[in-house]
């Protein structure tokens, strides 16, 4: 199974849970990520490149699958206005055994967080705008990949 | 050479002012440095938007690639900051 | 917040995740063990040590609360019959960034496999018996985590 | 030398026949591994639940130790295969 999906609407992780615990397998791992409140956010915009983000997120998916014997993999993310405690990403993945799954969960979200074109905008209580920078850590923590492919 | 479908996205887009253009750049612009040079030309915000290339980043057809690339054959080149998706 | 339960009741990864999510992080990680039904196991019965069980989970997460910065941490055990498909164990965790999230659900799963006081007993449909045996690769799996501790 | 509350579990408690059993070992019995030979003279159960000590594991007062561990003082002494829980 590998459920990809690029979307506006909100997700309930506890039903893609559920999709993936069903596949037989004897651990599921997932990763969500939420809109920070920090400074005075009241808003998060996810812009990202339509025609570009659903292959982007598959070719990471097909990695995923070479390297770990999964059962399914899920990945979502939103895009579109975002409000603090919103999630914007999920990652799921189903697996007979534990290591796998909780590996490939690691390394989807390093590598979407790099290889996804999307892009965030913070929008603060003050008016103030400001296009979120990439954390350092973030590239190193998709290249600590690249050693073990 | 064809015309060429560009894409900015982010504070590219914003400081280019539009999200999308079509170009047909002359002979000898032959990489995608070469285009990202002569597309600074195009405007006072062209010029903004491509001042440090080093902050950007670009997909010919949807692939990421970096600034050597040959442009020869791109339907579509995107420009962009780094993702911060995820 | 910490949430350690030992139980023989069902539970629900969407809102154990729900409640994680809601304490301000920017990440929650878990991870849901499920009984597997191969070579016709019709029950898994998880027999534990009641009076040990509880206070051996708390020392696992307050290692893993020692070794990483988590906004909240929920372990979930469950004891008695289960079968096939059912839930047994969940790990979630809350962090404000990804990395202590994942590394810490990865952490404690690892640990609760080999420090917490649970066995397990398969029956099959041809009606043999057997306790399972640890898998060589779990005390490895623990041991991983003593390099980086 | 005091009483000490036995608890075996998984198949050491099958072998062994029941799950708890008090026990007062006699002086000399001073680390587990003496108390594991101790013990499985007491039934045939016993000698066959301890008889592959590597098989074993334990935990004094719910804490878990080796089988070079002293017992004095203990109250309560847990024998069991590896766990397998998670």
């Amino acid at each position: 199974m590998r459920d990809i999906r690029v979307q506006i609407e909100r997700f309930d992780p506890g039903e893609e849970l559920a999709r993936l615990e069903a596949l037989g397998g004897g651990g599921v791992a997932s990763f969500t990520g939420i809109v920070r409140g920090e400074g005075g956010l009241v808003e998060l915009l996810l812009e990202h490149h339509p025609g570009m983000t659903a292959q982007a997120m598959a070719r990471i998916a097909v990695e995923a699958e070479r390297r770990w014997p999964l059962l399914g993999l899920t990945l979502i993310h939103r895009h579109g206005p975002l409000a603090p405690g919103e999630r914007i990403v999920f990652v799921g993945t189903a697996a007979m055994h534990r290591g796998p799954a909780l590996e490939a969960s690691a390394f989807l979200i390093d590598w979407l967080k790099t290889a996804a074109p999307f892009w965030k905008r913070e929008r603060f209580a003050d008016g103030r705008e400001a296009w979120v920078e990439p954390r350092a850590g973030d590239a190193a923590a998709a290249a600590r990949w690249d050693d073990q492919g | 050479m064809a015309a060429i479908e560009m894409l900015y996205f982010a504070w590219v887009r914003e400081a280019v002012g539009t999200g999308a253009e079509t170009v047909t750049p002359p002979e000898g612009v032959a990489t995608l440095g070469d285009l990202v040079g002569w597309l600074s030309g195009r405007s006072p915000g062209h010029a903004t938007a491509f001042a440090e290339p080093h902050r950007l980043r670009a997909a010919i057809d949807q692939d990421f690639v970096d600034f050597a690339a040959p442009i020869a054959g791109a339907r579509e080149i995107a420009l962009f900051p780094p993702v911060t998706g995820g």
